[in-house]
């Protein structure tokens, strides 16, 4: 079981941390790769061992207290080393998201003054190249992978295995290299910058997010105690390195409470790792689940009528007893027995295939998540749940307890986490794991956290009644209808999406008499529906256009509405209106971000005719729309758009009790 | 793409074929054709059908016998051998039509070409234990470095019969160079290939030749990949040396365009 | 050195010796090859058309004697008894490609070889089912054949032919010409060939993969019923004759597995030569090398010749 | 739908390349190794003599068979010939050296049917398929020829057969003659049942086996790889033989007690290559579906169709099972070549994958 760490408070870096772990856990595994066919494991011991090495190289080539240290690549075990040692050295590590084009990384390289950089492959080592000139801090580029860099001029180039090579003779040659490493190590305390994390943010250049160490070691103590981590878990790393979620899960909670962080051989057989490894502890963002159910109710349906029965009958048990026994609510024995036979003939093996067998805690978080996708990996006995984080807070800010899931919160305040909604609805918080500040950009800083260390998320929400926290939008697109009530667009937009019908909504309704919304619909899903139901169509606007699409989508809109009404601070923004758009909302129109967000005002202007038209109580409008085809060439396509009234519920009575 | 005056010139000779002659009961595919492969080169042959390349390179790993002409191997003349004596002595090949071992997983076939450097005998294989079993691993670490070097991670445990036709190939490629060849013979290794895998290909002969440092013959339909890859390419039609040059100088030969173009002789 | 001269002068002494005999060992040995040569007959018709090496031509030869002499044992005529036995040959045709090779086109040629072991297997069951496991006379006389001796006066001894073994030797003459006009000369006999070659050219003339196979078996059935006769009337009807159609394979080895007149040479070599080696050498070694002499004899041929007599050479290709 | 392999990884080699690298397998052999451990507990001598034993022995023959035949490609109709020379040598070896356990002889023994498998192996580098075949045929009736004809190898007895005497070993025990008992003897073939399959599943997954493979699926690229034919298929044919050696001394010693030539004849070649294609070529526990198949599926008719109040004569029972199996054989054929190996593996693919049809 778990061995209780002992000298709790006395490690307040990671490198002292890692002193630790070798210490008292130096058989261990402490990281693996599958790499080369099998799961290449290294102890912590061995790990320290690898760090000092590395520490000791990098200090030769000149990496000194306070430089900075971009590190650009996937989740490799060399590169999460590289954190540690360039902290051991008193150096702040910044990693960088690897997909990231040249110029984007070049602002961050820029930025942060990198003076060194330690990349995963060629690929990187030519985006830094190729912008070598406008890099004039850069000094050394270490990379881990050698394929291919054989023939590049190696002034300023350095293989991994070459830096800390030289860094184990010199820590052999000289007991004074070690020293030196240990004396940097101790002198280190929580106050020093552990680490920055450049986010994207919505608008503007990326920003530095400076966190001390203690902010991760604390916020890592904290969060492993709440969930019970301990050195037996087990842990898949590939979600980005530069994002915060992964510092905290792949890096500091591991360097806590000792477990192990496995890392994927590469990116074509992720599924496969993570089926062979069987992570304890599993992070995904909502997207993962999302496409992870639809493929297994994709190759559901090749199999066979009994077994595709068989199937859906338990899962149907599993939706109506799972969450009660997963929550140790009452549940009838027949029930129990069905969920047993149920756990024997599909929910253990399924979890089996998903590699979710040994799933202990599972997180989602980033997204609102669809409840029934929520519902359904929770009735099969899988303990997921969700949180609300950010990179200002080192991640946590409110999680679910266990035996506290619910579908469409975020959970409570985080251990040692307080939270407080302004007057205007935005969610604040104060917190150990509060940022020390944007690098080299006060003024940003000075908006979002207060002199008493209140940090503005810019997110609107509410608390409900249990004491969990509701994030309904971004502050800024909260808005009120005429009368007052609400409007949070994208959480009514959200309860829109979660219908596999329905990919995109934009819910309109800010300064106005009540709320309407546009709908596209979902060409996968739609058609799939379309072909089961022997309706032909010829085109995507054909589709739009059908009766039974319309009458379908309306029953959704109902059903949101529904929805909404039980919900007294939003039941007030109910959609009476809406209409199904005849183009898919494409980014190449700029009706997207890249990111797949809606840009309202653009839709705003751009769909005029049709917002007059929901709300001058036309059911139809004409429109003619410029397209931008995948070649590039540009097209007009025009449509007659029906406009549909849906059934609200209540809404009347609310109103005229209110007048 | 490489600049040719580097290579040209350079380099010993690895392997020198001296006026050959090859037939079959009368038939003649080969006719005194004298060719050179040298060390750490691409060397293209290029013919229509017929023009007796593959023939050519089932001469040099030892599968055909010719009548007349020399074969010299790293400077030693080679006499009558049997193809497993080529084998040992560095050269693989890979083929037209794959010849993968089809009831076997893509790892065990490039296993396969481990054989000659596996040498525990029939007793510690029947125990599988000490030297024998060190010994597998060893190769098998080997065998991984190349699955990791062409890139084929995700199908190591496919047996090779449900793989799509490019990847066949692949394997193939990954299969000889577990020889760790000296000369790597490659008969049309794009044939059958989309555009794509072309590409992948190219990438990995060209991956091959320069960190490897295996010297690589090839036999390519394909005139643009063969004139950006090779180094220096040899023309045969009808069994007979049309040409031998620097590929711009092949591209430009009088004779090559009638060849190809099915000018009759 | 006795046995060396045993082995090496003797035998030749007593042919030179007693010629007579030495004919009359010819003459047993003719008869027997034309037998295997029957049996290699139905092997290579089949082979040369589908590609299936027919095991179960020997028990088809059991099964179509075992057929005609229980159809005639239920009182039927012999005549009418021989057409039946042809019809049921016939619908054997039909069933083996109906139930068996029409779900086993394009499989590797082991698998087909092992099919017609089953078929053998089945086919033995099935017989002994239902006519039972004892020996059975063949009805000669009553088909007509001649039976009886002639002792011809050569050499200063007698040589005995067996009327019925004359009759064979003709039977067997008569078989092989007409299939070699049914081959070469009509329309269906080149298609079989051609099928041989190209399974798509064969379509081209009109004729489907399982006609063609149907009628390849049925012609191998027709064969396999004179040969049953042939024997049968040599000895009695019983499933030891299957053991025969195991030496239709060194015929086919001497003769190729594709050339009618190969199954004929190899039959007549391998029947005379293991008579003659039988008489002369088996003493020395206790006898009853017959058994094994013939794999012996086409092991060597191989050796040296893997192609057979007629076969085509066989180039590898990379 | 029993698998739970998520969270079985490998982080050795060895580990990857283990013998049975999941789990579920592991206790899937154990639970089956227990079970034949405890049988003779609950089961009649009848069941332990005229099942248990034979079935060991005919997988034994039929994993020597396929190693030839399934592994290295080389078609061979002479099994129960080389069979008859391991059942021959030790009986000639017990005749010389009676006081030498009967265990050690018995693997001695084939020894000598391997010499004999590599003479008639060595036309193999030159002819191949149904040639070959014909090769093992020769070999099949000269080797019977020999048993009779040789009466050096019976030792002058009257009756021509091999009667097995009694010998004691390990302590006491009668392990063979007429005074054996049936759990003796059947403790004794599982043991080198067990033993041998675990060593030529050694073999099979190391570079021999590989060499075998390399040979059955291309010969001609295993040639420019470097596997020299002559060693790869001679080396196929003197494991092959040796095992099918020892099967046929365990067939005689360890359960028939006598034998006469003809129980080495063709028709137990063909049996056991039945047993190899039904089983499955290239699988070693398809020898055991193939052996218990053939084998214990008319011995079930034998009695069962009796015991259900089908009353039919002895004969009849041999006639219909014959033909079932050789119904069988051509229903595999066409159903599924690679016979019930296959079956078994596609089963329990599905087991891994399930609930979802495929992977």
């Amino acid at each position: 079981m778990a061995q209780s760490v002992s000298s709790t408070g006395a490690e307040d870096t990671f490198p002292k941390l890692l002193d630790r772990n070798a210490r008292i856990w130096g058989e261990r595994p402490a990281i693996r790769e599958k790499d080369l066919g099998i799961w290449q494991t290294w102890t912590w011991a061995e790990v320290r061992e690898e760090i000092r090495a590395f520490a000791a190289g990098l200090s030769g080539l000149g990496v000194a207290k306070g430089d900075k240290v971009a590190i650009i690549g996937s989740n490799r075990p060399r590169l999460y080393w590289t954190i540690c040692a360039v902290q051991s050295l008193g150096a702040v590590p910044v990693p960088l998201y690897q997909d990231a084009v040249a110029a984007e990384m070049v602002y961050v390289l820029q930025h942060a003054e990198a003076r060194f950089a330690v990349v995963e492959d060629q690929e990187q080592v030519d985006k830094i190249l190729s912008l070598s000139d406008e890099l004039d801090v850069l000094e050394h580029v270490i990379y881990d992978e050698d394929r291919g860099l054989k023939d590049y001029d190696h002034t300023r180039l350095h293989p991994f295995a070459e830096v800390q090579e030289n860094g184990r003779k010199a820590l052999q040659a000289d007991a004074a290299t070690g020293a030196a490493l240990d004396k940097s190590i101790a002198e280190a305390t929580g106050s020093d910058i552990a680490v920055m994390l450049y986010t994207s943010g919505t608008t503007g250049r990326p920003k530095g997010v400076m966190l001390s160490y203690d902010n991760t070691v604390v916020s890592a103590r904290l969060s492993c105690e709440f969930d019970k981590l301990t050195e037996d878990d087990e842990i898949l790393a590939y979600l980005p390195m530069a994002w915060v979620g992964d510092h905290m899960f792949s890096y500091a909670q591991s360097y806590w409470s000792g477990f192990c962080v496995a890392c994927p051989e590469s990116s074509d057989t992720m599924m496969q790792d993570l089926r062979e490894i069987g992570p304890t502890y599993y992070f995904a963002p909502p997207r993962i689940f999302e496409t992870l159910l639809t493929t297994v109710m994709i190759r559901m349906e090749d199999a066979g009528a009994i077994k595709r029965g068989m199937f859906h009958y338990f899962l149907g048990v599993a939706r109506r007893s799972g969450e009660k026994i997963l929550n140790g609510e009452p549940v009838s024995f027949g029930d129990r027995l069905l969920y047993g036979i149920g756990r024997l003939l599909v929910y253990e093996p399924l979890k089996n295939v998903l590699g979710l067998s040994r799933m202990r805690v599972g997180y989602t978080a980033g997204e609102a998540i669809g409840p029934e996708i929520f519902r359904f990996y929770r009735s099969l006995g899988l303990n997921l749940k969700q949180l609300y984080g950010q990179t200002e807070a080192s991640v946590f800010v409110t999680a679910q307890p266990d035996g506290e899931i619910r579908a469409d919160t975020v959970g409570k305040p985080a251990p040692e986490v307080e939270i407080r909604i302004d007057d205007s609805g935005e969610v604040l918080y104060r917190s150990p794991g509060v940022f020390v500040g944007y690098y080299k950009n006060e003024e940003a800083t000075r908006s979002t956290k207060t002199e008493d260390g209140w940090v503005l998320t810019g997110d609107a929400g509410f608390f409900d009644e249990e004491g969990h926290l509701r994030i309904i939008d971004r502050a800024k697109d909260v808005g009120h209808l005429k009368d007052g009530t609400l409007f949070a667009p994208k959480y009514i937009e959200n309860k829109l999406k979660f219908f596999p019908n329905i990919k995109e909504a934009v819910a309109i309704g800010d300064d106005r008499d009540f709320v309407t919304a546009m709908l596209n619909i979902d060409l996968v899903a739609v058609g799939n529906w379309a072909e089961r139901n022997n309706v032909s169509y010829g085109s995507y606007q054909e589709l739009t256009g059908l009766d039974q699409v319309c009458e379908m989508l309306a029953a959704h809109v109902a059903e949101v509405n529904k929805d909404l009404a039980g919900e007294p601070r939003v039941a007030g923004s109910q959609i009476r209106r809406f209409l199904i758009l005849h183009k898919e909302l494409d980014a190449d129109d700029g009706e997207l971000t890249r990111t797949q967000k809606v840009r309202r005002g653009f839709i705003a202007e751009k769909y005029e005719p049709l917002i007059t038209a929901l709300y001058d109580g036309s059911s139809q409008q004409h429109i003619e729309t410029e397209v931008t085809f995948e070649d590039g060439r540009k097209g007009a396509i025009s449509a007659d758009v029906r406009i549909v009234d849906v059934e609200t519920f209540g809404l009347d009575a609310r109103r005229e009790a209110a007048e | 793409m490489r600049a040719p005056e580097q290579e040209a010139g350079a380099g010993e000779t690895l392997l020198a074929v001296d006026n050959i002659t090859l037939s079959f009961g009368g038939v003649r595919a080969i006719r005194n054709v004298s060719l050179d492969i040298r060390k750490g080169e691409i060397r293209a042959i290029i013919g229509p059908n017929g023009a007796g390349k593959t023939s050519m390179l089932n001469v040099i790993n030892g599968f055909y016998h010719p009548q007349e002409g020399l074969i010299s191997f790293r400077g030693a003349e080679r006499r009558r051998m049997k193809p497993y004596e080529a084998a040992s002595q560095g050269i693989a090949r890979t083929f037209q039509n794959v010849a993968l071992f089809r009831g076997m997983t893509t790892l065990d076939n490039i296993m396969a070409g481990r054989t000659l450097k596996m040498h525990r005998n029939f007793f510690w294989q029947l125990v599988h234990w000490g030297p024998a079993a060190r010994e597998e691993v060893e190769n098998r670490r080997k065998v991984e470095e190349i699955i990791d070097f062409l890139e084929i991670q995700a199908i190591r445990k496919t047996p090779v019969g449900r793989l799509p036709y490019g990847l066949q190939k692949r394997v193939e490629l990954a299969r000889a160079l577990a020889m760790e060849p000296d000369l790597l013979l490659l008969d049309e290794p794009m044939a059958g290939m989309n555009l794509e895998e072309k590409e992948d290909m190219s990438r990995f002969i060209l991956d091959v030749n320069q960190q490897l440092g295996t010297t690589i013959a090839l036999i390519e339909h394909d005139i643009s990949v063969v004139m950006d890859l090779s180094d220096r390419v040899v023309v045969l039609d009808h069994g007979e040396k049309i040409a031998d040059g620097l590929p711009a100088e092949v591209q430009a030969n009088q004779n090559v365009i009638e060849a190809y173009l099915g000018v009759s002789h | 050195m006795e046995f060396l001269y045993n082995l090496l002068i003797d035998p030749f002494v007593q042919m030179v010796e007693l010629p007579d005999f030495f004919l009359q060992v010819l003459w047993e040995g003719f008869v027997s090859g034309v037998l295997y040569a029957l049996i290699a007959l139905g092997f290579v018709l089949i082979f040369k058309a589908s590609g299936v090496f027919n095991f179960a031509q020997g028990i088809m030869v059991v099964f179509a004697a075992l057929s005609l002499v229980g159809l005639y044992a239920l009182g039927m005529p012999a005549y009418i008894a021989l057409i039946a036995t042809i019809a049921i040959m016939g619908i054997l045709a039909v069933a083996v490609q109906k139930t068996i090779f029409h779900h086993l086109v394009n499989q590797p040629d082991i698998i087909l070889l092992m099919a017609t072991i089953g078929l053998t297997y089945f086919l033995i069951g099935f017989g002994e089912f239902v006519f039972g496991g004892d020996p059975k006379v063949m009805i000669t006389e009553e088909l007509g054949l001649p039976t009886g001796s002639t002792a011809f006066d050569v050499l200063g001894g007698l040589v005995i032919l067996q009327h019925i073994d004359i009759a064979a030797a003709v039977i067997a003459i008569i078989m092989v010409t007409a299939l070699a006009i049914f081959f070469n000369k009509t329309r269906i006999g080149r298609a079989l060939r051609a099928v041989a070659d190209d399974h798509q050219a064969a379509l081209s003339v009109g004729i489907s993969l399982d006609q063609i196979w149907i009628i390849v078996w049925f012609a191998a059935g027709i064969v396999a019923l004179a040969t049953g006769i042939m024997w049968g009337a040599r000895s009695d009807v019983s499933f030891a004759l299957e053991i025969i159609a195991f030496k239709a394979l060194p015929v086919l080895i001497l003769g190729g597995f594709t050339s009618i007149p190969g199954a004929i040479v190899g039959g007549l070599i391998i029947g005379i030569g293991e008579k003659i080696g039988e008489i002369y050498w088996g003493p020395l070694v206790g006898g009853g090398i017959e058994s094994w002499l013939a794999y012996v004899i086409a092991l060597i041929f191989l050796l040296f010749r893997p192609q057979g007599l007629f076969g085509e050479k066989i180039i590898e290709r990379v | 739908m029993l698998y739970r392999e998520a969270g079985q990884f490998k982080t050795t080699y060895e580990a990857d390349q283990a013998m049975f690298p999941i789990a579920q397998d592991r206790i899937g052999v154990l639970v089956i190794l227990a079970i034949a451990l405890v049988i003779p507990l609950a089961a009649s001598d009848f069941v332990i003599a005229s099942i248990m034993i034979p079935f060991l022995i005919f997988a034994l023959a039929t994993i020597g068979l396929n190693i030839l035949t399934g592994y290295a490609g080389q078609l061979s109709l002479g099994t129960g010939a080389f069979m008859g020379v391991g059942a021959y040598a030790c009986y000639k070896l017990t005749t010389i050296f009676p006081d030498v356990n009967i265990v050690i002889l018995v693997l001695i023994s084939g020894l000598f049917s391997a010499g004999i498998g590599i003479v008639f192996g060595l036309p193999s580098l030159r002819i191949k398929g149904l040639y070959l075949a014909v090769t093992t045929l020769a070999a099949q009736f000269f080797l019977e020829w020999c048993f009779i004809r040789i009466p050096w190898l019976y030792n002058y007895n009257n009756s021509g057969a091999i009667e097995v005497p009694e010998r004691t070993g390990f302590g006491g025990f009668v392990l063979a003659g007429p005074a054996s008992p049936p759990i003796t003897r059947y403790y004794v073939v599982l043991g080198i049942v067990i033993v041998m399959t675990l060593l030529v599943k050694n073999i099979i997954r190391g570079r021999i086996g590989r060499t075998w493979m390399m040979i059955r699926d291309m010969d001609i690229a295993a040639e420019l790889i470097g596997v020299r034919p002559l060693a790869a298929k001679l080396s196929a044919f003197a494991v092959s033989s040796y095992i099918c050696g020892v099967a046929g001394a365990m067939l005689v010693f360890f359960w028939l007690g006598a034998a006469e030539p003809s129980a080495f004849a063709i028709t137990l070649s063909f049996q056991i290559l039945f047993m190899a294609i039904l089983g499955g070529l290239g699988s070693l526990i398809g020898c055991f579906f193939g052996a218990a198949f053939i084998w214990v599926l008319p011995v079930l008719l034998r009695t069962g169709l009796p015991s259900i109040g089908i009353e039919i004569g002895a004969e009849t029972v041999e006639h219909v099972s014959r033909m079932i199996v050789g119904a069988l054989i051509i229903f595999f054929l066409i159903v599924e070549p690679h016979g019930l190996a296959r079956l078994w593996q596609i089963l329990k693919e599905k087991l891994r994958v399930w609930p979802f049809p495929y992977a």
